[in-house]
């Protein structure tokens, strides 16, 4: 009740500056003659703010106990009963959001937007698995995110993908992640929410399209594992920078290999790099010269792209709802006329002149100009550093998890013959 | 056994001796160092606007222009957005233009007079000539239809708000993201809602 | 075992293929239902709305009422019977999907045998030659889409022009000739015989309570208002202050007995001394009886009303709450700050602007019209460019490092009347109003061109092309002439109407002091402290006077004598005449920056804390 | 090629996914989103056959107030409250004086000889030349004074507040209320939703008021007691709309009433009888939502109505023939 009269006063502060509705606002009620009591409206309080520092402890939890399996225990079912768990309690029981996934946007708008405050809760889920990544590899991919648990459980017959696929489709997360920050950074979007195939499916409640997303996912994720972790998720690009330089790894085997290549087809996912074969190396056609040639050429990316990106802002930024609607005044000046153009009448009726509408569109353009350089310019990094890749060769002698792209889900350990 | 301990001490000793391992180790130290350097700076500039309230989702009632996207553009179905009376600014009136339609048959509760198409606003007769309405929440599907018209013909007592316990609170409110007055706006949880304002909690000012 | 491990293979095949066509029977069923429900939306179906529509027709039918609540009932028992099928069909599906889920994982397991480890027998070299041909191709493809959209993408922002806008406008509904006619205020004379006249009328009642008629008023008393004039008229303008530089901004003061001689430290002369609680270099503006200040650090910007006779502060009003004024205060240097431009006021209404681009309005009495934001500007020193106004327009010169503007604004909303984007660069100086040809124009200085606009439509009716660099100084206008100086550019005389220069000078150049023009003579007050009197026809030198410190304060005319005051504070008051003649000397003691404003014989200077007001006593 | 099947469900799959995702993207955006199924068309309302429009709107006079609230005209002179003050404009919009006071009022009425102007909770009487001769501060705390008209030495004030008329000698004293309660069925007492009630005295000197509830116009006799009335409930334009209306009227010389309407804002005339005559001033001339305009008449029957949102006098004359 005191909350209830709090409320009311500070909104009786709030219309004392709205003059207009003052005067009706301060209208006594009818006197009421057969002592009818007023009900008051009902607001049902939030998730309480504790909660959310739960779900933090909780992720906490289970990064260390998903670190604990991958490294020190060892055991797959541990693992796959851990994503259960995070299945049911980030997926289904806090319906997929807040997400470290989705996180990044929240840390690119509180960068770029200083009038942005971000919460405690969501920073940290953006850094705890990163940090626990430059540790002990990516096993927040393995135990701790809801978006790896579910596809990771509908893995039925994981069909192997050629290599020229798997570093052609990998560009994509990296595409992904520049637009989101791109968007994010001029509040026009939160792309990575806005598109999380399997939100919908952990709330039993979406829009068509996101079920239709969600389910197309999960039927590809039978056949090719993890399609939106390998393929699609920007966080993940993240995690793999972390997880190349991770301090401790999963490993195959607890001891030596014995090159028995029996883990060789064990990874659903493509992650276990084979030991070198001596014999391709020294045939290679390519030597010092393409690797000059590839280096040098990075420099010729990343301005080319950068290039292409600042060509492009015009045509990205429409994405923004303010540059869409000045534009779409500017180009179709009839739609002033259309009543039930809701954005259009809005506008008009808010007393906003057409000047600083421009403006204001005029500003966030210009962002998009200089984030279209950038991240046009690290599309560019991206591709030149994946050809300079091709070209070196390390020397591996054993069978062993490529620690960028393996997610700890420790697979490959069940088959591996030697024990301790 | 013998076989993979002796490999074993043979990597191992490897691993000690050559420079180029301990040369790469250094590398990755160094790298590992910079990027936890990389996070720590990025959580600190994150962390200069750093707000340890929790925020939520919430209509201003007074930019509602009342289009639909709240019915239509949320996440749930039927939406988290639903209609809330402020019975100190109702005016208890027989004829209700939330509750009838603009050119209703008769003022009764009959199904072809009334304005809300889930029949979620209750009309009881207090006395004579006053009536109250009540929302029952459970079927109301915030298409705001009724705030117009409470809006337009009325008090405006009838108004649109996110009800919290409803709101998965996402990470960008894809009603929001629609609303052409811009209405939607994070406010903090520890006060949620934007309820219009009364007549008798006011108090002298 | 063999047999055991059989049948589990035939269990699992079996719940497996079961829940797979439980799943996709559910599949199916839900997507029926969002295909029916999206095709006739029972809540708004056409069958009920047309039902109503013919109700209104025939108002008493009973069958059709009963018609109406039967189909109403159905509809929503359709609708609500869809959601729970969506509910319930939701929740089938998921279960379906896990126990299938399982049952395959547990028949791929069975089924596996160990088998001989595959060999890859892949030729890695070829694989990466195949990366990288797929790498390029792709990285190609995106550049590719990148240029292709920049070319078949318009940036319609680009197109858009004010003129533009006005054209677009929603043609109004309105076929009437409306005549509109602006209520004006009557001018009050701020002398007290009114009140006194009135008040003696009096006729004793016991419930009188004489404070609430603040201002009475009988028709005679009241100067009657002239047609559509709401706004002070020249004669008005010239008797007050109401911009930087006084009226019109040219530097000119019109009022007589002004003293030449004070002193901060013993209080010579000094009539009143305030603090002003806020920093800022704005000058003092001054309306009748209310002088005008504002002051802003980069948390809280503040507009001051003080009684011009005693000193006292009247009012004091906070300028905050404007919708798009930016949460965190914009980069300013410290000799510019946040409060920088000058207020201007019609007698009516006070309009200040702030580093933050939220400009104000008040009236009189301190309370507020109305405000906005005119977009944060991007100005690496700060927004310093004071406001002035002229009938109901107040002229904004905006420059930003993004666009070079001059906007007017409907003194009585805000809103932006017209907006002229002028080419050139980035200006500091403010405008002025220069009488030319009858009509009052906008005067801006700024690199490279000097040019006057149309008070009334903004158009650039003259441009002149002779100014460098960042431009502080604003133009100075006398003898139907402009003079437009900078540092580092030139001293030009341009004739406005001839669209000429007339003649130049290089020798002595101002950085951030205007020049002043009267009775034919130019003043020139530079940094480096030299002050110069030029003939301002001809150009011709006749005295110039080497001072130790800079002047940053502007040199002003007033009762016909030279003030200028230089960054030590020290005040000097010339002859104007072709001859260097000293009148008198001051000294604030601080340091001085800001243009002091004449009224009655009286002068107003702001030094760094304080307001002065010196008079002969 | 191995697993064929699979890789075109994959490849189909794929299709789905972007195709999906686009379309969101692209149909998503303002103009291209589906009308909004649960529309409330009152614009239909407002569309008006201008054959019904008998005025034409000839005159605007903008007035300098944040906040108008009252307008009263007499003897060729405009009296408007609003803010704090009050302000008397000639007919050509020349200023003729202003007046302040300490609180803001709400509607002013002027007779030969004073000038009342009603503030919420309290009235002033003052003289032609502005001065104060008397205040009445007897009024209850939940009190909302709206309209004020005086009658051979008897002045009317209508307070929404409380529902009733009460009545005062010009010295100040109560001199009993009006409840508008009779014994017939089809008025119980004033109904008031909102701070609009509106007194008038015709050119014949009957009282009439506002009983906005019912949509409404009752005669009283001073004394309280029910001579006459007339409703109009529709909103067609022949009646009045919503819960509230008409929200202000005044007569013309002839004795016909004008009246304004809120929310859907519109001003017509009805015949002394209550039939309805026509429209002075359309919806769409008014901004959509906003409170209604006060109403004045002058003595060749024009029509000025008082603008809240534009804040000015608009003035509106019968359209020639």
């Amino acid at each position: 009740m005191d909350k209830w009269i709090k409320i009311a006063l500070i909104f009786t502060l709030l219309i004392f500056s709205l003059e207009g509705f003052a005067q009706k606002q301060r209208f006594p009620k009818p006197e009421f003659g057969t002592g009818y009591s007023q009900p008051t409206p009902v607001t049902p309080e939030p998730r309480a703010l504790a909660l959310e520092y739960t779900d933090v402890i909780v992720l906490l939890i289970v990064l260390s106990l998903s670190s604990w399996i991958a490294i020190k225990d060892r055991s797959r079912k541990k693992m796959l009963w851990l994503s259960v768990f995070t299945l049911l309690y980030f997926g289904f029981y806090r319906d997929g959001c807040i997400c470290a996934i989705g996180s990044v946007q929240n840390v690119a708008l509180t960068i770029f937007d200083p009038g942005y405050a971000i919460s405690i809760t969501t920073l940290l889920f953006f850094l705890l698995p990163l940090i626990f990544t430059l540790y002990f590899g990516r096993t927040f991919c393995a135990g701790a995110c809801p978006l790896g648990a579910i596809q990771d459980l509908l893995i039925v017959k994981p069909l192997s993908l050629p290599e020229w696929l798997r570093k052609t489709l990998g560009i994509l997360p990296y595409l992904y992640l520049a637009l989101a920050v791109l968007f994010a950074a001029t509040g026009t979007d939160f792309i990575i929410c806005r598109y999380d195939p399997f939100v919908g499916i952990f709330r039993m409640d979406a829009a068509f399209h996101m079920v239709i997303i969600g389910i197309a996912f999960l039927l590809m994720g039978m056949f090719v594992a993890r399609p939106y972790c390998r393929f699609l998720c920007p966080y993940g690009v993240l995690l793999n920078w972390m997880s190349k330089f991770s301090k401790w790894h999963l490993a195959i085997t607890p001891a030596a290999c014995i090159q028995c290549k029996l883990c060789s087809d064990s990874c659903p996912f493509d992650a276990i790099d084979y030991p070198t074969d001596e014999k391709q190396v020294k045939q290679r056609i390519w030597g010092v010269n393409r690797f000059l040639v590839y280096a040098v050429l990075i420099p010729l990316w990343i301005i080319i792209g950068g290039y292409a990106g600042s060509k492009a802002h015009v045509w990205i930024s429409k994405a923004n709802p303010k540059v869409y609607l000045a534009e779409l005044l500017i180009s179709k000046p009839e739609v002033r006329l259309d009543e039930k153009n809701l954005d259009v009448q809005a506008f008009l009726s808010s007393g906003k002149s057409m000047e600083m509408l421009v403006d204001e569109a005029s500003v966030i353009r210009r962002k998009f100009y200089f984030g279209g350089w950038i991240a046009g310019g690290f599309m560019g990094l991206v591709i030149g550093m994946t050809l300079l890749n091709q070209i070196i060769f390390r020397t591996k002698k054993d069978y062993q998890p490529n620690k960028g792209n393996c997610y700890s889900c420790v697979r490959c350990v069940t088959y591996c013959p030697v024990k301790n | 056994m013998l076989n993979v301990n002796s490999h074993k001490q043979i990597r191992g000793i490897e691993m000690e001796n050559s420079p180029k391992n301990s040369r790469r180790d250094f590398i990755k130290k160094g790298t590992r160092l910079s990027l936890l350097l990389t996070l720590g700076a990025v959580g600190g500039i994150a962390a200069k606007h750093l707000t340890g309230e929790k925020y939520v989702w919430q209509i201003d009632p007074f930019k509602c222009t009342q289009c639909g996207r709240c019915a239509t553009s949320c996440v749930m179905s039927p939406s988290a957005v639903k209609c809330i009376h402020a019975y100190d600014l109702c005016g208890y009136c027989d004829l209700c233009g939330g509750y009838l339609k603009p050119d209703a048959n008769q003022r009764s509760t009959a199904a072809e007079n009334q304005l809300c198409p889930t029949a979620a606003i209750q009309r009881k007769y207090i006395e004579e000539p006053y009536f109250e309405y009540v929302i029952d929440e459970s079927l109301c599907i915030g298409c705001a239809k009724c705030v117009k018209g409470c809006t337009s013909f009325g008090n405006g007592s009838l108004h649109l708000q996110i009800i919290q316990n409803r709101c998965l609170n996402c990470n960008e409110c894809s009603i929001a993201r629609l609303c052409p007055s811009e209405a939607i706006s994070r406010v903090k949880a520890s006060n949620p809602y934007k309820v219009k304002g009364s007549f008798t909690k006011e108090g002298k000012s | 075992m063999r047999m055991e491990h059989d049948i589990k293979l035939k269990l699992s095949f079996n719940i497996a293929l079961v829940s797979g066509i439980f799943c996709i029977t559910v599949a199916l069923l839900l997507l029926l239902n969002f295909m029916q429900m999206s095709k006739n939306k029972p809540l708004e179906s056409k069958a009920l709305t047309s039902l109503v529509k013919r109700l209104s027709q025939e108002p008493n039918s009973d069958e059709l009422k009963q018609e109406i609540r039967n189909f109403d009932l159905l509809a929503r028992k359709a609708y609500f019977n869809s959601q729970w099928q969506v509910k319930t069909g939701g929740y089938l599906l998921l279960f379906g999907a896990v126990v299938m889920a399982f049952a395959l994982r547990t028949l791929i397991g069975l089924r596996s045998k160990i088998d001989e480890p595959l060999l890859k027998n892949d030729n890695e070299l070829i694989s990466r030659m195949m990366t990288q041909k797929w790498v390029i191709i792709t990285g190609t493809l995106l550049i590719f889409l990148g240029l292709v959209a920049s070319y078949a993408s318009v940036d319609h922002l680009k197109k858009y022009s004010v003129d533009e806008s006005v054209v677009n406008a929603k043609p109004s509904d309105d076929q009437d000739k409306i005549e509109v006619i602006q209520v004006g205020q009557p001018v009050i004379k701020a002398d007290s015989s009114v009140k006194v006249e009135a008040t003696s009328n009096v006729k004793p009642n016991k419930t009188i309570n004489p404070e609430k008629v603040v201002t009475v008023l009988s028709s005679e008393k009241i100067v009657p208002v002239i047609g559509k004039t709401a706004f002070p008229g020249s004669k008005e303008i010239r008797a007050n202050v109401p911009s930087f530089r006084g009226p019109f901004g040219n530097g000119v003061f019109y009022t007589k007995g002004t003293p030449v001689e004070w002193d901060a430290t013993s209080g010579k002369n000094v009539i009143w001394k305030t603090p002003v609680p806020k920093k800022g270099y704005n000058s003092p503006v001054i309306w009748e009886n209310k002088l005008f200040l504002s002051g802003a650090d980069n948390t809280i910007r503040e507009v001051y009303c003080f009684d011009r006779s005693s000193g006292k502060l009247l009012w004091k009003q906070q300028v905050d709450k404007i919708q798009g004024s930016p949460a965190a205060a914009p980069k300013v240097t410290e000799d510019t700050g946040f409060a920088a431009s000058s207020l201007t006021t019609d007698g009516n209404h006070v309009f200040a602007l702030f580093a933050t681009g939220d400009i104000i309005c008040f009236d009189m009495d301190g309370k507020r019209v109305w405000a906005r934001n005119l977009g944060v500007p991007d100005n690496h020193y700060g927004h310093a460019s004071s406001l002035i106004m002229w009938k109901d327009k107040i002229f904004v010169q905006y420059d930003t490092n993004k666009s070079r503007k001059l906007i007017a604004l409907k003194a009585s909303s805000g809103e932006t009347t017209w907006e002229t984007l002028r080419k050139g660069k980035i200006s500091w100086a403010s405008p002025i109003l220069a009488e030319i040809s009858g009509k009052y124009q906008v005067v801006l200085s700024t690199d490279p061109m000097v040019a006057g606009y149309d008070s009334e439509s903004g158009k650039e009716l003259w441009s002149v092309n002779c100014m460098m660099g960042e431009v502080g100084p604003s133009p100075g206008f006398g003898s139907g002439l402009i003079f437009a100086a900078n540092e580092y550019a030139r001293l030009v005389a341009i004739d406005p109407i001839k669209n000429a220069k007339v003649w130049e000078s290089d020798e002595y150049m101002p950085e951030v002091a205007s020049p002043v023009c009267a009775n034919g003579l130019l003043f020139i007050a530079t940094s480096y402290g030299v002050l110069a009197c030029y003939d301002a026809k001809t150009g011709e030198k006749y005295w110039v006077k080497e001072d130790g410190t800079g002047f940053y304060s502007s040199p002003v005319i007033a009762d016909n004598k030279l003030y200028t005051f230089n960054t030590a504070g020290k005040m000097k008051v010339f002859e104007v005449g072709k001859t260097e003649k000293i009148l008198g000397e001051g000294d604030a003691t601080e340091k001085i920056t800001t243009t002091p404003a004449f009224k009655d014989g009286r002068m107003y200077l702001r030094t760094p804390k304080y307001i002065y007001c010196i008079g002969k006593k | 090629m191995k697993n064929k099947g699979i890789t075109l469900f994959l490849i189909i799959l794929a299709v789905i996914i972007v195709t999906s995702v686009t379309f969101d993207y692209y149909f998503s955006k303002p103009d291209e989103l589906p009308e909004n199924p649960y529309a409330l068309n009152i614009n239909l309302l407002e569309k008006i056959d201008n054959s019904k429009i008998l005025y034409t709107e000839s005159r605007n006079f903008g007035l300098n107030f944040t906040e108008p609230s009252g307008i009263c005209f007499s003897e060729g002179q405009f009296f408007i409250v609003g803010d704090q003050k009050m302000q008397i404009i000639d007919t050509f919009g020349k200023l003729k004086g202003e007046f302040k006071f300490d609180q803001k009022p709400t509607c002013v009425y002027v007779s030969t000889q004073n000038i009342f102007v009603g503030f919420r909770k309290s009235v002033s009487v003052l003289n032609r030349e502005g001065l104060k001769m008397n205040e009445w501060n007897s009024f209850s705390d939940s009190s909302v004074i709206t309209s004020l008209a005086e009658k051979s030495g008897i002045l009317f004030v209508a307070d929404a507040g409380k529902r009733i008329i009460r009545k005062f000698s010009l010295a100040g004293n109560p001199l009993g209320v009006i409840e508008g309660k009779t014994g017939n069925d089809q008025i119980h007492g004033f109904i008031i939703p909102s701070p609009y009630f509106d007194i008038a005295f015709n050119e014949d000197g009957e009282l009439w008021v506002v009983n906005p509830g019912k949509h409404a116009l009752e005669n009283y006799t001073v004394s309280g007691d029910l001579r006459t009335w007339w409703k109009a409930t529709s909103v067609r334009i022949e009646g009045f709309s919503g819960c509230c209306n008409p929200a202000h009227f005044a007569f013309l010389p002839d004795g016909s009433f004008v009246t304004s309407e809120k929310g859907t804002v519109r001003i017509k005339v009805y015949k002394p009888s209550g039939e309805f005559l026509g429209v002075v001033a359309a919806p769409s001339r008014f901004k959509e939502n906003s409170a209604a305009p006060d109403l004045a008449t002058d003595n060749e029957g024009n029509i000025y109505a008082l603008d809240m949102d534009k804040k000015m006098i608009r003035q509106f004359v019968k359209k020639e023939k």
